[in-house]
């Protein structure tokens, strides 16, 4: 069985060190077209508590990523969605390199007629950019640097899609 | 072939990178090449179960043909977003 | 049963004539704070296509409300949001007034330390506004001007909800 | 008591707001005394499952005892956001 391709919809994606700028992202998308009803949109914050203690404080923290791979991967992704649910647009950033707490990780953004394929396609961009990225986390504490490990409840949330 | 390490595999190995001549079938076969290169690589792979594989950029298995591959990138578990 | 009644966040709830910028309004929710890890936000936007049709293009749009039920019936939504997610923060912004194709009509925003609450909170957020809020809308098309009607789906999907 | 109207029951009426001194026990006793005010409130209320009402704000049903209200709403199902 072959999917039919979806039309060729905007697909943007950028793995920079530099911050972004939520507006200027949804409106890259929504800019001069009015068939954009809808854009779910989500954004990943450093937090100052590491994942499995909930205890130590997060001084900073390093994302490494595999270039080459990377852009395909989240391009893979952002295509998986747009053959799922009707899009008109998406568009990921990720920051890779050293990151402070409260500091912008993550920007995933999905457009579309109507909301519910615009939550959906975001949320699972999410989820697999989550457990399929080439990206790596190491968090600096008082207690020293550690490497994060992966979520079990990542995993769980991107086998939902899974068919 | 070059192949790559990230995150605390890099460090446990302590290269990002290095060529190697194997005439290895699949990454299983690679892995045990890797294994004799010296202490650390045989530490950092004593346990494949907590690895990730990518050939040639695209995520693969222990057990995919290396037939033609020019990129080979072992990694922990991906802990982006 | 009584629910606990969760932690003061901040919920800040507009409605204006005046567009908004997603940026400052997300900033507003996690500026000077490091315990949140992940913003989920809808943004709404006026298609040129009217839903009944999908073919007569509507040339603007006037949204109506009830001044005073307005603002509460927000306020509730977001507090029963708060009551049903470890949220953090909610921000909701809806616009009122004469509003052109592509222009935006409503932000809603929840923040929260992981996604899956950032998620399912602002995708409730929409549904209950939807459904709940006192706007109405008002399309002009090329064969007059027609009060939009509710949807049967935006019924369904808040009922997903109930309980 | 102070009754309010939104969007096309409104233009349908022609007025936004009007006060109304009637004994209404609940809600669609004032609908009855409303229908009686003119030919657009009898045509405007014609058929009720196509309206909504809230009392002093909060959303209710047409059952509701209007004791104490000091504003009533009509208003057809919501479509914003």
């Amino acid at each position: 069985m072959s999917a039919p391709e979806p039309a060729q919809i905007p697909i943007l994606i950028s793995v920079q060190e530099a911050d972004f700028d939520v507006s200027a992202e949804i409106d890259a998308l929504t800019r001069g077209r009015a068939d954009v009803g809808a854009v779910a949109c989500f954004v990943g914050l450093v937090r100052d508590v590491t994942k499995a203690a909930e205890g130590a404080p997060v001084m900073a923290m390093t994302l490494e990523h595999y270039p080459g791979m990377t852009e395909k991967s989240l391009e893979a992704i952002a295509r998986e969605a747009a053959r799922r649910w009707p899009l008109l647009g998406v568009r990921i950033v990720h920051r890779v390199g050293r990151l402070a707490p409260a500091d912008r990780i993550v920007l995933a953004a999905a457009a579309s007629a109507h909301r519910g394929a615009a939550f959906e396609a975001a949320e699972f961009l999410m989820d697999y950019l989550k457990t399929r990225a080439p990206f790596w986390k190491k968090e600096e504490t008082p207690d020293g640097a550690r490497w994060v490990d992966a979520r079990e409840s990542d995993e769980h949330a991107a086998a939902r899609w899974e068919r | 072939m070059k192949v790559l390490y990230f995150a605390w595999l890099r460090e446990r190995i302590g290269l990002a990178e290095e060529d190697v001549e194997a005439e290895a079938p699949d990454v299983s076969a690679l892995v045990e090449a890797l294994r004799a290169r010296s202490p650390a690589h045989a530490a950092a792979f004593a346990d494949v179960s907590a690895l990730r594989v990518a050939v040639d950029q695209e995520a693969a298995g222990f057990d995919a043909p290396l037939k033609g591959a020019r990129e080979v990138a072992f990694f922990p578990p991906v802990t982006g977003g």
